[in-house]
């Protein structure tokens, strides 16, 4: 019995395999396993190669699986590209159809079986999908009946006679395993049965936004972070909010200005070209010190780049991506569920801190679904809404006109004042990108501007919120550094690296991107060699680290930036040739495992004198 | 109830003596006072430009933003707080420059708010470069051999793109200008309000004398229907938009806010946005 | 007899003073002084204050004067404002129609001269301004015929009679003072006559693009970058060039790129905001490996931010703005002449690199007059027209089609493939923003992602231009560092330095600001005290410095945020105190000197564990 | 003479099978082997979307930028080298969502380049959104309870801003889009080449057979005058965009190349760029 199993399919794009998957994920969550389910997918709608690994453990897994145990292939195509990373002895089921060829040297045994003859026989080209459930169950030894109960409850609305046809095909796959290769098994133990969620960042994002208060959606449609305002648009209508369809981004963060100074709790969601256009806003929001909250799902860059591929390469322009001087708070996750009260606090961070708070994630969380327990989207756990410092209306209602001060000096112990509202009388106030005295009105005064400019950056020096997280053994030789889908697989390489060097190893994720939290991050490493591992092919939270004064010194690298996700194993074998001494810059990727790197950080050559 | 004094502001105005903008501010402020608006419940959101700096001189609550995108945000006041008067404001430049693509989709979009634009066909505050409206030939200094390109012709864009209200003014037609704004205020939906409003420093050529001289007053034509989108668009057309008055009103517009569905009538800030279990639990329940 | 003297003239925004102030500059540039010129504005048309300062001396001179000799004002507000700005026994003239006083403690000759009534009696407001320059002339002991020379050929076609009236407003000026006031003069040395240009730096920029080959200018109206292209505008018919204005500044940079890709060398010019809204595209010319030029002319951010005020605040954004990592190369001039062949050598940087050139010019270099030598402005001395790697169309023609590869793996030692342009046969491809292969189609592999990346970022490493300039003495002691406007008041320090600490002062002028030229740095400062001067509020070159590896124990800062230019004594005060081991931070502006401060660098503050 | 094979690419289509791109594609390397151009005298600029990939399907010198950017990038291509074809394409949301405002520009400043859009109503590339043009009431993801916003006229706004040249096509009419290809290619200024081009994958109301029997076809109707701007107007009004062929045609249209001074016939890249002395000293003078 194995307490992990790893399924993968490839086939055509388009071609449905997404809802085979979608039914494969959660079915396996409501048998109580952990669900990690990642794809290979392109920027196209239909056509072309697609694959989808799903790994399924009784315990949380939150990185790609080293190897797949069974490998169900629509086409040659999904073959050649996948056989390649199968564990050795694997099952590859194919279709008989296809003629399928294993390439040479891989280990693993290629069984073919009737799929589109029995699809013809069931008379719906829909079946195959069933089929393919049902054979992927026999071999997994997953009872079919939550595959069918599944499908009850999930398309009873089209009648009894296409529910019954969808159970007599995954019958009918289920069976043909069963029949024809009695020996071949891949048991994984029975789930715990326990109900937990299985949903992608981008939903978890939305929810987090729900439970945040937030009730202005203000966004335009991007891979991959569209579903951010797909699943609120949904939504809203229960809770009485608006999510509108802008034009382009430019008009989305202006319009979450707007709703922020009305007092609404606004965000958008976009990816990397929409983080650029948005840059001027966001200097303005920092000016009328506005809360405003942007998420980020990031994918391959700079311009379109890679839309559907993984990357975090926009961590510069999150932090300093405007022209002039302006405060910001960048967030990042560790994981879907950690999403959630993530995105609820953002808001809270957001109205305390008057300045645009941004979430980076990335497109392996935005789009992959995960396990999420109970626990980390209980309504309950949830950061309560705290509204941050607000004028009192009853106390200006007392005063005149032209008495309250929007800038104040009188300022909390965040160096953040009063806020007004529109329809709170003797409130208002002229909020405005230019510089500005403490009415708001426009001034040029040399005295004021340094006034406001220390007034405006000196509030992030302090967020009060959880920066970093600190995972693994106390006193580690090494730490591993990393944010976003990283974290996952520094969590699960610690046990690896700790075996494979006898050292000890730490997992620090940075949950505060920026402002950087320097001090937080060399208080956990201590004296131990720090290892940052970051989806971007210039190191740029090494860069923001050197820059926050971080010794370069003992600061090593790990990058990646081909698309694909970074694995377990490559930070094991990154962090082993730290702790070796081998070297202090890493690459992986590229269809090339981990090797040494020169030092990633744009300089200019040293040149002759 | 709120007097003009009310909605003045002490700041000492920045626009040179005899700028159209204080007609235009002027107008605004009587209207407001005339529809019993008090200053806590208006927003005036203005884009950058001469015009940009209406906000230092309203008592109102005042959000100026960045260049070309005052509509973007005055939409998403309006949604926040339904029961405001919101207002935008700015010049050509900003509407129909860097603002343009906001400015056709605020048109069909047709949230309840109002747009005041302040024509001079100029760049003002940049010191007079040649803007969308300008006419052929203007000499500016960034078309010093005269403008080759045809001027944006806004009122038109906003007929074609199924806005319910289009009016113009000028800047010195008082009387006229308070009636417009404050039927444009009334209007539910988007309306765009024109106005004429000279540059007297950077515009030599489109003055008070030369609006007063060139102007079809179609609210003086008892013969004009003002609920005719054809016979709208043709005055325009005909006109070289050289026209003033209500221009066209669609008897039955329909305000975005009231196409949201399950949207509230108090809109989101005086909501209570506290999640209660049932609604939570119902919404996690697709994710199990 | 003074070397050097410095006059000011201070009055109502939009009431002329602007020609008076050209006429002043141009007959004492044409008398063979040096100019060095700026002023004090707000962001409005008419009314308000305004004042106009120019330095002249026998000797190159390139920052604010350290006081004002002769200070004209023409109502109580210049008083008010300019008055404190003077030396001590200075010269204050004033309208006796305003009835001036002089504040208190301050130690200066109120002289008042009817300029109301005299203009009336002239029967031409314009002339007061004459009557002004008049007088000046005759405290400064400049030849009062220069002024009228230089009347007679700006107004001739104005008429005789106007002339005339010119002349004789400016004979009056000048007499009333020498028969009022025969003792008081300030003379100074007489020019040398040598004829040499003055100009603002946005016209250097335009004059440097068209010595560059620059034929194509797209932008959107901004201040402080306006005048270049109404410079261009002007200068186009002559050379058959083409300059737009276009709806904004994300058109500005896509057209760029679109005349870049097209062959033409193509140039946009805009401040902050543009910058901003550019960021997006700039990553479109990176990933095409299109040439683009983009000048920056920096004013106070963020937002709208103080429009008409000095600022060096977008170096962050000009360098890693854009989402993704994405190659740039960002230069900064040391002063208007400088501006001349920098903006030229910018073009063949960018068809040299295949990436956006961006020129971090500043407030103060592009709007202010400096006198420019003959030798900076000679067109042999400009960068020969480079145009880097080229397809040869005759080789290309004896091809079949599909076999150029514009993104082709043989590239030259720069890292660089030859392009071909619209209109060569067989040279057709795919120039697009998303990740691609050799011949320009969509392409998502990894290891072809991974290529690719290396290939764009490593190009920029080994940028072939003058990166740093070195001034002052050798093994200084301290070396302040500086761009932009700050290079002429760090340069004016070292002497000052020097003379107030006996120790050795040294001036490095950073021409590269990105990619940071660390090791050229270091070269320079070797065991010395680096103190970075920048207008910005955050340290953008230390960070960029410490991002890069420079160390921070090393690094020495003085900042200034308030709008206003750099001073040499700032310079020299912080130098003192650094040498003088009495900080490692210092701030100055707003009212204050220079001062003590915390790490500007933002970090979040070191918390609870 | 080039052929069809000449302007076609060995790329495998990345388009769904049946997607009215394809047919767009084949009119549009139809008209331009039928008008006797080369390869590499063509340059097409392509924005983002489905629509946006033409440029990997088409033998020529292919620009592709930026979300709703082809427009600029196009007029500059032209104005750097006028001896090109140079045409813009893209799809609903690139050039009347984030591009909007320079489709009204472009329309306006008159470059000659041709402008060819791929409208389907929705958005493609990003699986499914609401577009600008989309109908009212439409189901998508992104209006899951049906669009609420008018849909852009971007016919009725070409007109109304002074361009010269304004079409509608289908995809799967070929033999009329070749022709107002072709025609549009030839006039001298900005010509508008809308088609309905349908997405067969998320659209399934504005489908061919939609689109069949909902066009009006004008360039049959041998009464209608396509030189008459307030008829073509009135035509698109009162058929809601539902028309098809050329709807406008200003025989008077005078390229904006033609009225830059001192502009020479070769453009930009054909010229030596070096300056002579005279023309140098000539500048530097005003700085004495
Ligand atoms: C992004 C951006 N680009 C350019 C500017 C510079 N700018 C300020 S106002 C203005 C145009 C002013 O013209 P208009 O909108 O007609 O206003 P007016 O001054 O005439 O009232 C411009 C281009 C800016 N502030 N921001
Ligand atoms: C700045 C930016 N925002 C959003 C996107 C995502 N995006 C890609 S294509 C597209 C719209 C596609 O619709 P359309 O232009 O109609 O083209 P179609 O796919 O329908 O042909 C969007 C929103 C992007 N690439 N860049
Ligand atoms: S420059 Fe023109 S628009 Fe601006 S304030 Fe003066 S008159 Fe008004
Ligand atoms: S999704 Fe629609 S527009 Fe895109 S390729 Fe498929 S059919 Fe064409
Ligand atoms: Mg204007
Ligand atoms: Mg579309």
């Amino acid at each position: 019995m194995l307490k992990e199993v790893c399924w993968q399919i490839g086939g055509e794009q388009g071609g449905g395999l997404d809802s085979t998957v979608e039914v494969f994920n959660t079915v396996a969550s409501r048998a109580g396993y952990y669900v990690y389910a990642y794809k290979t997918f392109a920027s196209r709608i239909k056509g072309g190669h697609t694959d989808f690994t799903t790994r399924l453990s009784t315990e949380r897994v939150q990185a790609p699986a080293a190897g797949v145990n069974l490998l169900v292939t629509l086409d040659q195509e999904s073959i050649d590209l996948c056989a390649r990373n199968v564990y050795p002895g694997a099952i590859i089921l194919a279709d008989e159809a296809i003629n399928a060829k294993l390439p040479e040297g891989i280990d693993a045994k290629l069984l073919t079986m009737p799929l589109n003859k029995l699809t013809l026989a069931l008379g719906n080209p829909l079946m195959k999908n069933n089929l393919v459930l049902g054979a992927s169950a026999a071999f997994l030894g997953m009872p079919i009946d939550g595959f069918k109960t599944y499908a009850t409850t999930r398309w009873g609305n089209k009648g009894e006679e296409f529910v019954a046809l969808i159970h007599k095909s995954m019958q009918e796959g289920y069976d043909y395993v069963v029949a024809n290769w009695p020996e071949l098994r891949l048991e994984i133990e029975e789930g715990d049965g326990k109900e937990r969620l299985l949903m992608i960042g981008n939903e978890a994002a939305a929810l987090g936004a729900l439970a945040g208060g937030c009730r202005t959606v203000f966004s335009y449609p991007i891979t991959p972070a569209s579903e951010i305002a797909e699943s609120l648009v949904k939504i809203f209508p229960k809770v009485g909010g608006v999510a509108v369809q802008m034009e382009d981004e430019l008009a989305s963060i202006v319009a979450c200005i707007g709703a922020g100074f009305t007092g609404a709790r606004a965000m958008t969601a976009t990816a990397g070209p929409g983080i650029s256009l948005m840059q001027e806003a966001m200097g303005l929001a920092a000016m009328t010190e506005t809360p405003v909250v942007i998420v980020d799902t990031q994918r391959g860059g700079p311009s379109t780049g890679m839309p559907t591929k993984q990357e975090q390469s926009d961590l510069m322009a999150l932090a300093y991506g405007g022209h002039g001087d302006s405060p910001r708070i960048v967030l990042a996750p560790g994981s879907v569920g950690e999403l959630i009260p993530m995105t609820a606090e953002a808001f809270n961070l957001a109205d305390n801190y008057h300045c645009p708070v941004l979430i980076a994630s990335d497109l392996a969380i935005a789009l992959f679904q995960q396990t999420v327990e109970p626990e980390e989207a209980k309504l309950s756990s949830m950061p309560q809404i705290n509204r941050g410092p607000l004028a009192n209306p009853e106390e200006l209602a007392g005063l005149a006109r032209d008495v309250f001060q929007r800038y104040s000096k009188q300022v909390n112990e965040n160096g953040v004042s009063a806020r007004s509202l529109p329809g709170i009388k003797n409130g208002q106030f002229l909020a405005t990108g230019a510089e500005h005295g403490a009415f708001g009105k426009v001034t040029e005064s040399a005295a004021n501007r340094v006034y406001m400019m220390d007034r405006r950056m000196r509030r992030i020096q302090n967020v009060n919120t959880e920066a970093v997280r600190y995972f693994g053994s106390e006193n580690a030789d090494i730490v591993v550094i990393g944010f976003g889908t990283t974290v996952g697989a520094a969590k699960e390489s610690i046990a690896e690296i700790e075996a494979a060097t006898g050292k000890k190893a730490g997992v620090l994720q940075i949950r505060l991107i920026y402002p950087v939290p320097v001090a937080q991050i060399q208080a956990y490493v201590k004296g131990a060699k720090a290892m940052v591992v970051e989806s971007n092919a210039t190191g740029q939270f090494s860069f923001m680290l050197k820059g926050a004064g971080y010794n370069p010194a003992n600061l090593y690298s790990l990058l990646k930036y081909d698309g694909t996700l970074i694995t377990v194993e490559e930070i094991r074998n990154a962090a082993m040739a730290v702790l070796n001494g081998e070297g202090q810059y890493f690459v992986s990727g590229g269809g090339q495992g981990v090797r040494k790197a020169a030092d990633p950080t744009i300089t200019l050559a040293a040149q002759e004198a | 109830m709120a007097t003009m004094a009310d909605f003045r502001t002490s700041e000492k105005s920045w626009w040179c003596p005899g700028c159209g903008d204080f007609g235009v501010l002027a107008a605004l402020q009587k209207a407001l006072v005339e529809l019993a608006t008090e200053p806590e419940n208006v927003a005036l959101v203005a884009g950058i430009g001469c015009s940009g700096k209406i906000g230092n001189y309203i008592n109102s609550y005042n959000l100026h933003v960045v260049h070309g995108r005052s509509l973007p945000a005055a939409q998403a006041v309006k949604l926040a707080n339904r029961e405001l008067t919101v207002l935008a404001a700015g010049g050509d430049g900003d509407g129909f420059a860097i603002g343009m693509g906001h400015y056709m989709h605020a048109l069909r979009r047709n949230v309840d708010i109002t747009y005041v634009v302040m024509d001079n066909q100029i760049y003002g505050l940049t010191k007079g470069q040649t803007s969308p409206t300008s006419d052929g030939g203007f000499h500016t200094k960034s078309t010093p051999n005269g403008n080759i390109e045809k001027s944006v012709n806004q009122m038109q864009l906003a007929i074609a793109s199924g806005c319910g209200f289009v009016a113009n003014g000028l800047s010195s037609n008082q009387k006229q200008l308070v009636q417009i704004i404050k039927q444009a205020i009334q209007f539910p939906g988007f309306a765009l309000v024109n106005t004429y409003s000279p540059c007297v420093t950077f515009n030599k050529v489109n003055t008070y004398d030369f609006y007063k001289s060139e102007l079809v007053n179609v609210d003086e034509d008892p013969t004009y229907d003002r609920h005719d989108k054809f016979a709208a668009m043709k005055m325009l057309m005909e006109h070289n938009e050289l026209v003033t008055g209500i221009i066209y009103e669609d008897p039955n517009s329909t305000r975005y806010e009231d196409l949201v569905k399950g949207f509230k009538p108090e809109g989101i800030v005086n909501q209570k946005w506290e999640v209660d279990d049932e609604t939570w639990n119902k919404v996690l329940a697709q994710y199990k």
